[in-house]
């Protein structure tokens, strides 16, 4: 057996209150099946994800992250995700410069109807981390995360963009 | 402009379908239409290799594609005219992707031969599909020297071209238009053929006569119904069955049909002001000459060949011999 | 295990409660081995007591929670059971009975995201351990909170003047609170006006819903907006502003008689797409029928004359009370409202698409709304069945159910009403020209009450049924008998053979779809479409008619296709759930929202263009920004954007959302093909 | 969606699990679990009159384990690859493929009632195997030789035009590579045996 094999990685996915949860709640009711590997955490809106969240997911232990929110156009809090949106994309570039595969962390959108999807792309993205193997955290040597070393997440720049 | 494209003629079109080659040779340079051979293509198959093993008869139809791809150079469309070939790359593509075990097996079995093909490589067009949506109609109008006036035609596409059509490339799997808009922009009268996607018989003039003799008879008595001069096909297995099985169509039912088939190249090559004699006219049985006529168009019958057909090589399988053909031998 | 950098300091007493929930959980979770594993494991963080038990919301399973807090001091609580959608509330007002703030409970969802979702026991049992973990992190840094509660606005805005709208409506104006009715046509009615009679019982579609109508233009409580589009939705639950494009109708509404001059007096006829289905006329100044409610007309602006030409202007020239305006021009209203109920209907597909059954090519091929205006006394042909040319009665007629439903290149779904719709038209047509009538269907479904005893009647009348979908219907005739007719080709599959049935008519009981917009409908008011494009509902059995937005709910064919009676009682039924909001006048929100520390503010001001809802306000002389929170919705983006971590929002704050990423990591993943089976 | 791996508890009957095995041997994904019996497929069929069975009723035949009966059948030696059935039905199974493997799992079972069809399949599958293009003349005499020798005569003149207008090769061509081809289509046979 090869270490992708064996490897069983650990992925923290955020969600959304009003989509991707329900999304997941319906997976549940209609019983689709998906890789056990993934842990929720509820939030009102994909705009509530701060960065520091993924790094401390990250340095915590996790070999993946999942965001997901409502599909662009459709956000309960009117066009909240699209800020979800520009702070992933500036989060890519921050794991990039800390050495890490920007592919851990990964920005779903799924609607309160797409359980099969939310499901399907929960799978898809463990068998990603799975090729990426285990992360290996950067670590200061005092165990503590980015965020609290003042790793620049500069969430300003958000909004020149 | 040329646009340029790998293309996959099909045993047909050297043989029971050489009008069809011949018109589409004399048109391709004034469609701006640039056709690349794929080079030592294979047959496809056409219904029979799949319905005896899977895997050799995907492996059959991938050896072409692998063949392409090598040879594609910038080019990423590959144009069949013959609507069973033209099926068969498009479903080895696809199902190479839906099925990913598939994909692995005939890969497997042409990396023997030393090829690969990555399902995906490569669109499969239609002939008519090319010319109708990248040369486009205009492009074709701007051509037309002699319209087509006063012949009254049924389109006919048969089945495998707007069916099952993967890709969506088609306006409609049961009544696409394509080819009436073209034969329309030739200046022929179009009739609303509604039989125009309905089977042909397909191989079943070879195993069940009685069963494509009424398919066969369907067609024509549908488009004789409508006053057709003659039918028009994009694919050479129709046309065969229409115009090779029409006589013993007739026999079989005591009817007296005379509809002409040609292939919808032979008259964008009439419009275009070609000599009907480069663009295989006299090559159908049931004869075109008298519908032609009508609209001022004088084809010479074709003249028998001059020579016996030469047999260059001694070997392959033994030769059976045809009873009228006995003297030749 | 790691190192928790934030500390149980408080010295929190934490109660664990997993629920079997009978085996929909404990049938893929190891329970008991869970919750001994908290009691035990998780000592240290706090929790106190552990317990498993078989319905944690059955009111002994409360009870325990209820006599923990009591009897062991406890100070949170975790319940680890289905999803806090379903059960969150339960829990928190157990705990407020237990004598505990409500919001110092978390509920874990180990159902939806764990037992249903995963087959491997040893895995879910270990995610189930990981998700209490989070909750326990989690709750320690919950705070007591209190509900906001917000006004109702006693008006009520009801989108859609169809059956279900005008229930809706009636109920609640009786009830003597003001109702704001928008239809985006001339006048109410929907497609019930369109229709002869209504199925099983026969009666006249006219005739039981005019009265309604009629009851909803006059009611003093009623403000009848048709004519008129929503554009607009602000606010929340309890106080929304909508605005309402009123379009021009080019009358007098003070003037207008409602005497019908002008329409017999116009020179313009245009095929009616609307309420006649194509089949019939209008003029360019119209009212749909002759029962419309309000009676006024509207001009037709693009088909009309003199808007086009500049010239004609009969109408004007004709009517007695010169309520003919020309000038007039689209208003913008805007009312306040507690709540909105949208009852926005349904289109019929388009037979069209399906290309096999010649519908747009074959003059005989009907739609099932085209055959409604055929057989409508006050339809086109005065209720003739007649074919396309208008005079010739068919002597054969074939009723073809499923088009556009129950079919993967089409809808997935039944259109529910397609079978009874079928029978109907079969007994209408063998009642008035006596032709032959086959049914084509795949399964004949009439579950509801009397349904079946029509389809019993229909039979015993000599309708012929056969059992296939068709797969043809075309004119080329090929065996005798065929000339000229439409030939119904099918597999009858009772009989196992091809059949090609010759018919003069035929009839497509097309399925039912979401309107075209219904997506940008659904967006303004904030809810959501299903794939198939309905609306979607709170609870598909426990809450048809409220939707996942407080204060918007759905009636009728909005919400999935669905009969009269079942649209009625939509109506009614979400007419009852804003009464019962209209009488407690005022409504408890989560108390989720942000909030800003002065102290820590420093005016940068980047919250305030990040804020949708314009909750934020900047303070020019103290360089501050505050959050109102009556407007903030608390969806927390201006949480995660403040650079000075001033902002911080109640339930989900950073230090719960941190806390709770440590206890889902605290342990490994088990890799399934290790693990020991239970 | 993917065809779905259907576990049960072992059948009694092993021919309980045909469906599977069908939709296993099928290219693509068959869907064949999802048909609702409509009929769409008997109707559509141009030539379910010569059928011994519609699709329709195969499939059900098919899901009851009717394994001899199902590969005894004429209907998939009947079907046409018209694909009017596959477009138009409903649940989208991939009726025209399933068709294609009933042939083969007929052919290697040695089912079939005619031989007719499956010695034209054959035949022409030789002659690609061995020329890499098809040979029309070589086929139709062959084929017609041992299946219709009384239809000779009347086929003569049609024959006869083929050749005169130079329709039909009376030598086969052979492609280049067919040794490449040889090789390919041997390690092909080779894996749908599963070796």
């Amino acid at each position: 057996m090869t270490d992708t094999e064996t490897f069983e990685p650990i992925i923290i996915g955020f969600t959304c209150n009003w989509c991707s949860y329900r999304a997941a709640d319906l997976a549940g009711t209609a019983r689709v099946k998906y890789a056990p590997n993934v842990r929720l955490i509820r939030l009102m809106c994909s705009g509530r994800l701060d960065p520091t969240f993924v790094l401390k997911a990250l340095s915590g232990g996790a070999d993946g992250v999942m965001i997901t929110g409502c599909h662009p156009g459709e956000c309960h809090y009117l066009e909240q995700n699209y800020k979800a949106l520009r702070r992933y994309m500036l989060l890519k570039r921050t794991l990039a410069q800390l050495g890490i595969e920007p592919g851990r962390v990964k920005l779903v959108w799924a609607s309160a109807a797409e359980g099969v999807h939310l499901a399907a792309e929960i799978t898809k993205l463990v068998e990603e981390i799975r090729a990426l193997g285990p992360l290996n955290w950067p670590t200061a040597g005092d165990g503590t995360f980015p965020g609290e070393l003042g790793v620049e997440m500069n969430t300003h720049e958000e909004v020149a963009a | 402009m040329s646009q340029k494209y790998l293309y996959y003629p099909g045993c047909s079109m050297e043989s029971s379908a050489k009008a069809y080659n011949d018109s589409l040779m004399a048109i391709k340079d004034s469609l701006g239409l640039a056709l690349e051979e794929i080079h030592d293509w294979n047959c496809c198959g056409a219904t029979e290799y799949v319905g005896i093993s899977t895997t050799p008869a995907y492996a059959l139809i991938s050896r072409n594609l692998a063949l392409a791809y090598n040879q594609s150079n910038g080019m990423d469309t590959v144009v069949a005219p013959c609507s069973a070939c033209y099926l068969n790359l498009a479903k080895a593509d696809h199902y190479m992707h839906e099925r990913p075990a598939l994909g692995v097996r005939v890969n497997k079995a042409l990396a023997a031969g030393g090829l690969n093909y990555d399902p995906g490589s490569l669109k499969i067009r239609h002939l008519l599909d090319v010319i109708i949506n990248d040369i486009g109609l205009e492009a074709v109008q701007a051509k037309v020297t002699r319209p087509l006036h006063g012949l009254r035609v049924a389109p006919y596409l048969g089945c495998m071209v707007p069916r099952p059509d993967y890709e969506k490339r088609w306006s409609d799997h049961e009544y696409p238009d394509e080819l009436d808009r073209l034969l329309k922009i030739l200046g022929a009268e179009v009739i609303d053929f509604p039989l125009k996607t309905h089977c042909c018989g397909g191989h079943m003039t070879q195993i069940s006569p009685s069963t494509a003799f009424e398919l066969i008879r369907r067609l024509i008595d549908s488009a004789d119904q409508y006053k057709a001069d003659m039918m028009v096909t994009l694919c050479p297995m129709c046309q065969m069955n229409l115009d090779a099985y029409q006589g013993e169509t007739n026999h079989h039912f005591h009817t007296n049909y005379h509809m002409p088939i040609m292939f919808f190249t032979q008259l964008i090559g009439l419009a275009f002001g070609k000599d009907p004699k480069d663009l295989g006219f006299g090559k159908e049985l049931v004869d075109a000459r008298q519908a032609l006529s009508r609209i001022g168009v004088e084809v010479p019958e074709e003249a028998p060949p001059a020579r016996k057909p030469k047999r260059t090589k001694k070997q392959g399988l033994p030769m059976p011999v045809m009873p009228g053909e006995e003297e030749e031998s | 295990m790691t190192q928790h950098s934030k500390p149980n300091d408080k010295k929190e007493r934490i109660g664990v409660y997993v629920c079997h929930c009978g085996s929909n959980i404990a049938g893929t979770v190891d329970v008991e081995n869970v919750s001994h594993w908290a009691g035990e494991e998780l000592k240290d963080r706090g929790v106190v007591v552990s317990r498993d038990y078989k319905f944690m919301c059955s009111s002994l399973g409360q009870e325990l929670i209820e006599q923990d807090i009591k009897e062991q001091g406890l100070t949170r609580v975790v319940v680890a059971a289905c999803s806090p959608h379903l059960h969150e509330k339960t829990f928190r007002t157990a705990t407020e009975r237990g004598g505990l703030n409500p919001y110092l409970c978390e509920l874990c969802s180990i159902r939806e995201q764990v037992s249903w979702v995963h087959t491997d026991k040893a895995a879910a049992t270990e995610k189930s351990k990981a998700v209490i973990s989070g909750a326990v992190e989690r709750v320690i840094h919950n705070e007591p909170l209190e509900p906001l509660h917000v006004p109702i606005h006693e008006a009520t805005m009801v989108v859609g003047g169809g059956i279900a709208g005008i229930q809706a409506a009636l109920e609640i104006a009786d009830a003597g609170h003001p109702v704001y009715m928008v239809e985006r046509e001339p006048s109410i009615g929907g497609h019930m006006a369109q229709f002869d009679k209504t199925f099983p019982t026969l009666d006249c579609a006219a005739c039981i819903l005019t009265p309604r109508m009629v009851s909803v233009g006059t009611h003093p409580n009623i403000h009848l907006l048709t004519w008129s589009e929503v554009t607009r939705v602000d606010g929340y639950v309890g106080n929304f502003t909508v605005t309402i494009r009123k379009k021009a109708r080019f009358i007098n509404e003070e003037l207008c008689t409602g005497c019908g001059i002008c329409q017999e007096k116009c020179p313009k006829k245009v095929i009616d797409e609307v309420y006649e289905a194509g089949l019939g006329y209008r003029k360019a100044v119209y009212t749909p029928f002759p029962q419309a409610v309000p009676k006024y007309p509207v001009i037709d602006k693009p088909n009309c004359t003199y808007f086009q030409k500049g010239t004609c202007k009969a109408c004007e020239k004709f009517c007695p009370t010169g309520a003919i305006d020309f000038t007039q021009e689209d208003e913008v209203i805007t009312v306040e409202v507690g709540n909105i109920i949208l009852a926005t209907g349904y289109e019929l597909f388009d037979p069209r698409r399906v290309t096999q059954y010649g519908y747009g090519r074959l003059a005989n091929v009907f739609s099932s709304l085209e055959f409604e205006r055929l057989s409508n006394a006050a339809g086109p042909t005065d209720g003739n069945i007649v074919l396309r040319d208008g005079v010739t009665v068919p002597k054969a007629v074939g009723i073809i159910h499923c088009v556009g439903s129950r079919d993967r290149n089409f809808n997935n779904y039944c259109s529910v009403i397609c079978c009874m719709q079928g029978l109907k038209f079969a007994h209408l047509v063998k009642e008035r020209t006596g032709a032959t009538v086959y049914n084509f269907y795949i399964d004949m479904r009439t579950a509801y009450k009397a349904y079946d005893e029509f389809y019993q009647r229909v039979l015993e009348e000599g309708t012929l049924f056969v059992r296939g979908k068709v797969a043809e219907v075309t004119d080329a005739a090929r065996l005798p008998g065929e000339e000229g007719k439409l030939i119904i080709q099918v597999e009858d599959t009772l009989v196992g053979k091809q059949r090609r049935i010759p018919v003069d008519m035929v009839v497509l009981s097309a399925a039912l779809e979401p309107r075209k917009d219904a997506d940008d409908v659904a967006k303004m008011f904030g809810i959501s479409c299903s794939a198939d494009g309905w609306f979607i509902e709170k609870h598909p059995k426990l809450d048809p008619v409220a939707t996942m937005t407080e204060g918007i709910f759905i009636a009728g064919c909005v919400q999935g296709p669905k009969d009269i009676p079942t649209s009625v009682a939509q109506g009614a039924a979400a007419s009852a759930r804003v009464l019962g909001r209209i009488e407690q006048g005022e409504i408890a929100l989560e108390p989720v929202r942000a909030s800003i520390n002065e102290e820590m503010c420093s005016g940068c001001r980047i919250c305030n263009d990040l804020c949708p809802f314009n909750a934020i306000l900047f303070h020019e002389d103290r360089m501050v920004s505050e959050i109102n929170p009556a407007l903030c919705q608390g969806c927390g983006t201006c949480v995660a954007a403040c650079p000075a971590g001033a902002i911080s929002g109640t339930g989900f704050s950073n230090e719960q959302i941190l806390a709770q990423i440590e206890g889902l990591l605290l342990l490994n993943m088990v890799h399934p093909t290790m693990a020991v089976p239970a | 969606m993917t065809t779905p791996e259907i576990t049960g508890p072992e059948d009694q009957n092993p021919n309980l699990r045909l469906l599977e095995e069908v939709a296993a041997a099928t290219a693509g994904v068959s869907r064949l679990e999802m048909c609702i019996q409509c009929g769409t497929c008997g109707g559509s069929c141009p030539s379910s009159a010569d059928m011994d069975h519609t699709p329709r009723m195969l499939f059900a035949m098919i899901r009851a384990g009717m394994r001899e009966a199902v590969l005894r059948s004429n209907t998939p030696w009947m079907c046409v690859s018209c694909y009017h059935c596959v477009v138009r039905c409903p649940q989208d199974v991939h009726i025209a493929d399933v068709m294609y493997t009933l042939k083969s799992m007929a052919i290697q079972e040695k089912l079939y009632k005619d031989s007719t069809a499956p010695d034209f399949s054959q035949t022409f599958v030789d002659m690609v195997e061995n020329y890499g293009r098809s040979y029309e003349f070589g086929l139709a005499t062959r084929h017609y030789l041992k299946h219709y020798p009384l239809r000779l005569p009347s086929m003569a003149p049609m024959g006869f035009g083929m050749l005169s207008k130079r329709r039909m090769d009376i030598t086969p061509k052979r492609i280049e590579g067919i040794d490449q081809l040889k090789t390919i289509l041997d390690r092909a046979k080779q894996l749908e045996n599963g070796q």
